[in-house]
């Protein structure tokens, strides 16, 4: 892999063009529909052509960090549900394995199971939720529905097992908390049978559209040395060929025990790493999450979920970095403790916040059209990016 | 005499006693009100079908609550919302042209009605240059889009009045050329006579003459008809997923709802153009279903060319601008050229 | 050039493709639920308005410390030794007048962190979830039983008990004193002599 | 390569960078000086054996009479993890960017100068980047005050914890 310190002018590209005009500057957002939340982007556009564009976050801040110091270990969970909103299980569990790590505990097996399905269960309802918003960045208005439909399933399943539907405080420190309800585990296997058909239905109406790929492949090419430095990471990452997952590279939790497959892209349409990658990686990653769900619930053992949560969190001074595959990437938890009943720093490194900022280095020279696709494509979610 | 003139004079005769002067006029306001009036109960209709048509497309079922029966009243329950609205005119607008654009492209819509062929008898206005008036008001509405766009001033209103410009102005080329394989065999640009030639059964309308080439032809001008309309795949004026809205970012309340009513009234137009040129017209398909009158199978026609639009706009993602012109530029003129070319050596050989 | 027909190809079959997809879609099934007049039947998980039931209430503040955001306001007053205020549904024995017992709905962040401390599951979480109001004070909710004027009756006699505390505290102090001086003045005099 | 190692072939090359080695807690870190740091961090991303060429993450810490800077690097071709900390005075919170060895960090400095107010030296482009550009005062530093007023808004909220001076 080629190793290059990035000169400061990557945010200005130089286009030596003798008919260059004035340049035009375009606040993009933050009330804008395809920035996916508050985000701005300030653009430098030459017509239709983007010159460079700088996103403008914290719109969406709101101090989690300064209010994870002044909170119990507890209620720092309630907390990470609001991070990356589409899900919660995915933030709430790598919180949860961070201060277990601190604290040496082991937890019950069954938690464990059930933490595995209802994070992959999410991870799909992300995924839902990305392919939809692209494309209705795109243009296409139906999938958006159709996604919508069967993310709805998914929230039924959460709302059986915790009561909420979208910010779920389930996973806890030392198990879950609540254990699955009678029968949730049939429902379970019936929704991934009912699932995996549905996504040919979106192939067929989305993905392997001509227009759509004519708009997505080709566009917003992150080369693998450079989505590594700028640290993107998840599907982003792997639509450029890359092939890291932490659920395998640096496995958490019991998912060293299932079978599948890490999804990277091919450039099967157009470059490797372009958006149309970057999508399929989601898409193609929605089966594996359902064949993960398939095993867990399979092997879901028997035992009380609750077994191992620990009266009163004692975490012993120290720090650590806890590192989960969310959705969006990986999602760092920096906890340090200093012994008492608050967390005395927890930092998040937020996926989405990583992702976001390749985008001053892909944007110079696309479309305003393509800008809306990459930024769809890195699939942010904004309150994780402001925090 | 027009055949407007004596269809009036047929349905009241107290209207030859009149003066002249006076009959003519009057007739022209009736025929220009029953117009109007069928624009604005079919754009009511026709939203309410999108919204319907939409819904069921996408596992949902739209409106139901506002008249009862499948929400049939909600339009006209958002007609008049928009009209009771405050008319917000921005700070820094050109306040002349940002009031004038709708206007001009509402208008423009409405004038494409003058020529269409409703039965043989009821034309408003039977031109013998009726096709090449309904192209050439048709692209009226570009002035009143780019009107609008610009004075504005928001920079995405002025992206979408650019879009628009360039899309509108290139897809004439397209839509003539395709007309114009018809009208070369047809020998007329009069809409009665392109209708009157296709008289006969359903394999006499234009769209099987000379097979497949006009039908090549019937999908060029289908195609770039959406584009002529700024409907999905070719809404890019709009786009509200890059443009926020387009060229019609800032108008709200009773200036947005003429937009709107022009958008709709030119898809009719469009749809009727093709009905009228390629598909028959008022006659039926086939003969033994004359019982049934020249105006509900024109307007039958044209509202499937209506739903296939919808149909399109629901399953479709939009083109980039640059595929855009390409779609233009790089397909559909040098396919209508060749047919134009081909039908012109089939009439010779 | 085979290129270029290629895509105009593949641009029509897959365009087919989706309207055929959109075309079934027209003649299945809506999902939708017409909500005011078809409502859901929510798991009984479901975390919605909170509820407390005050006759298992014992007033431990267990909810009030594990609430993140603070919408719970509960003040108490310890229950004389002559009093009897009952038994909670498990049978814990009351010891406190819950005086006061705000929720504020409007605050609360549904995360159900009040409900699992509670030691007689007197706070919950209930599927009922049309509460919206016009006024923003009305989602203030006070589940105490007590009414003002048993509050400030009830208050009136804590204060008084304090003070009373505070001067047999203070009288008790003084003694302790005095009795150190004496001592040491005793001290004193046996040094000396 | 382990953690021992990693100090050892860094310790070889700057003998006079490294404070102090920790390999005793979950996640071994290596304590360095801010001056000659950028050199450091190059040498740990070019260095064929080392090949550190993610930066997971880096984040401010408040450790009371010093700041720091922790950043967790890790090596997607070895697999390999190390944490580096770099502390600073309060008074003198200054530290070499690493911006141009790892484009990511570009962003998280930005956010450590936005919250804890330490200045990253050749950074491209200082500014805060959560908080407005005119706000006073570094929130994630265990001595800020909330103020009352930003632009004349009154941002303290009455029912806002630790707020009030009537609960203090």
């Amino acid at each position: 892999m080629k190793k290059s310190n990035f000169p400061e002018s990557q945010f200005e590209l130089q286009i030596p063009d003798p008919l260059r005009t004035d340049e035009m500057t375009l606040s993009m957002g933050p009330q804008h529909p395809s920035t996916h939340g508050v985000l701005q982007v300030i653009l430098k556009t030459d017509g239709e052509i983007v010159n460079s564009a700088r996103p403008q976050i914290g719109y969406l801040h709101r101090c989690f960090e300064k209010h994870a110091e002044n909170i119990t270990w507890h209620q720092v969970i309630p907390f990470t549900d609001r991070l990356d909103y589409i899900a919660s299980m995915n933030n709430n569990l790598g919180y949860a394995i961070g201060v277990e790590r601190m604290m040496n505990l082991e937890v019950n097996e069954r938690a464990e199971y059930l933490r595995v399905i209802v994070a992959e269960l999410n991870r799909i309802a992300s995924h839902l939720i990305a392919l939809g918003t692209y494309g209705l960045d795109i243009g296409a208005f139906t999938p958006f529905l159709y996604v919508f439909r069967d993310r709805e399933k998914i929230l039924d399943l959460f709302e059986e097992i915790c009561g909420a539907r979208l910010l779920y405080n389930y996973v806890w420190v030392g198990g879950v908390a609540y254990d699955a309800p009678e029968g949730w585990r049939e429902k379970v296997l019936e929704f991934v049978d009912y699932f995996e058909p549905k996504i040919k239905e979106y192939n067929d109406i989305l993905t392997y559209n001509k227009i759509f790929i004519e708009r997505t492949a080709n566009v917003g090419v992150i080369p693998a040395d450079v989505g590594i430095s700028y640290g993107v990471s998840g599907p982003s990452l792997r639509g450029s060929g890359v092939n890291f997952d932490l659920r395998k590279d640096d496995p958490y939790s019991v998912y060293d025990r299932f079978e599948f497959d890490v999804i990277t892209g091919k450039g099967e349409m157009g470059t490797i790493g372009d958006t149309w990658d970057r999508y399929w990686v989601r898409v193609a990653e929605m089966y594996e999450s359902a064949k993960i769900i398939r095993q867990a619930a399979e092997q879901l053992p028997e035992g009380d979920a609750k077994e191992t949560i620990p009266r009163n969190i004692k975490v012993p001074a120290g720090e650590y970095y806890m590192r989960t595959e969310t959705p969006r990437g990986e999602l760092g938890y920096y906890i340090i403790s200093d012994g008492g009943k608050m967390p005395n720093r927890v930092k998040v490194r937020s996926p989405a916040f990583c992702n976001l900022s390749v985008l001053p280095a892909i944007a110079p020279g696309v479309m305003i059209a393509d800008l809306v696709a990459i930024i769809g494509s890195l699939d942010i979610v904004l309150g994780e990016v402001d925090r | 005499m027009e055949p407007l003139v004596q269809f009036f004079y047929i349905l009241l005769p107290f209207l030859r006693d009149w003066p002249e002067w006076l009959a003519l006029t009057v007739i022209g306001i009736v025929a220009a009100l029953l117009m109007f009036g069928f624009v604005a109960i079919f754009a009511l209709f026709a939203i309410w079908l999108e919204r319907k048509v939409s819904a069921h497309m996408q596992d949902r079922i739209g409106p139901m609550e506002v008249g009862g029966w499948h929400g049939w009243a909600q339009t006209i329950a958002d007609t008049i919302k928009l009209l009771v609205k405050e008319d917000i005119v921005p700070e820094n607008a050109d306040r002349i042209l940002f009031k004038l654009a709708p206007a001009i492209v509402f208008t423009a819509a409405l004038a494409g009605f003058a020529v269409l062929p409703w039965t043989q008898d009821f034309i408003p206005a039977d031109l013998n240059v009726g096709l090449l008036y309904i192209l050439s008001v048709s692209s009226f509405a570009v002035i009143g889009i780019l009107m609008g766009g610009w004075a504005s001033n928001n920079k995405w209103s002025l992206y979408g009045a650019m879009r628009s410009a360039s899309q509108m102005v290139s897809y004439e080329i397209p839509v003539a050329l395709a007309l114009l394989a018809v009208v070369m065999n047809a020998g007329t640009l009069s809409m009665r006579h392109l209708v009157m030639a296709q008289s006969g059964n359903i394999l006499d309308w234009n769209v099987f003459n000379f097979f497949p080439l006009t039908a090549v032809a019937f999908i060029i001008y289908f195609v770039a008809s959406l584009a002529e309309v700024n409907r999905t795949p070719f809404d890019l004026p709009e786009g509200e997923s890059e443009l926020v809205g387009g060229f019609h970012t800032e108008y709200s309340g009773m200036r947005f709802a003429f937009f709107f009513l022009g958008e709709y009234a030119n898809m009719y137009v469009v749809s009727a153009i093709a009905t009228t040129v390629f598909l028959g017209g008022w006659l039926p398909p086939f003969e033994f279903l004359s019982f049934i009158p020249g105006p509900i199978w024109f307007v039958g026609k044209a509202m499937t060319m209506v739903f296939i639009q919808m149909w399109l706009r629901w399953t479709l993602p939009r083109l980039r601008v640059d595929q855009l012109m390409y779609t233009c530029w790089k397909v559909l003129t040098p396919f209508s050229f060749a047919i134009i070319l081909l039908i012109g050596l089939w009439k010779v050989i | 050039m085979k290129q270029y027909f290629k895509n105009i190809y593949e641009a029509i079959a897959t365009i087919l493709v989706g309207m055929g997809v959109t075309w079934r879609h027209l003649f299945t099934r809506a999902v939708t639920v017409q909500y005011p007049h078809v409502k859901r039947e929510l798991p009984e998980r479901s975390r919605m308005q909170l509820f407390v039931d005050m006759d298992d209430c014992i007033g431990c503040m267990q909810c009030q410390r594990a609430c993140p955001v603070d919408c719970i306001d509960i003040k108490t007053i310890r229950a004389g030794k002559e009093e009897d205020l009952g038994e909670a549904g498990n049978g814990t024995k009351k010891k406190l007048h819950v005086v006061q017992f705000y929720i504020d709905m409007a605050k609360c962040c549904y995360c159900a962190d009040c409900v699992f401390p509670c030691p007689t599951g007197a706070i919950r979480m209930t599927p009922e979830y049309e509460f919206i109001t016009y006024d923003r004070s009305s989602l203030l909710i006070n589940f105490s039983q007590y009414s003002d004027e048993e509050r400030a009756a009830l208050e009136e006699r804590e204060r008084k008990e304090k003070e009373a505390q505070a001067a047999a505290k203070a009288a008790r102090l003084k003694a302790a004193e005095e009795a150190k001086k004496t001592a040491a003045a005793q001290k004193d005099e046996s040094k000396s002599e | 390569m382990t953690a021992q190692e990693i100090h050892d072939t860094i310790q070889g090359k700057f003998p006079d960078v490294i404070i102090e080695f920790n390999d005793s807690v979950l996640q071994p870190y290596i304590k360095c000086t801010p001056n000659q740091f950028n050199e450091v961090c190059q040498f740990l991303r070019d260095e064929e054996e080392l090949n550190f060429d993610a930066l997971m993450n880096c984040s401010g810490v408040d450790y009371g009479e010093e700041l720091g800077v922790v950043y967790h690097l890790y090596s997607m071709t070895h697999r390999h993890k190390i944490v580096l900390k770099v502390n600073v005075t309060r008074e003198n919170a200054e530290i070499p960017t690493v911006a141009d060895i790892w484009r990511t960090a570009d962003w998280h400095e930005r956010e450590i100068f936005d919250l804890y107010g330490i200045n990253f030296i050749n950074h491209p482009d200082m500014r805060r980047i959560l908080l407005p550009d005119d706000w006073e005062g570094y929130p994630l530093r265990k001595d800020y005050v909330q103020p009352q007023f930003y632009n004349g808004i009154e941002i303290a909220h009455p029912d806002m914890k630790g707020n009030s001076d009537e609960e203090k």
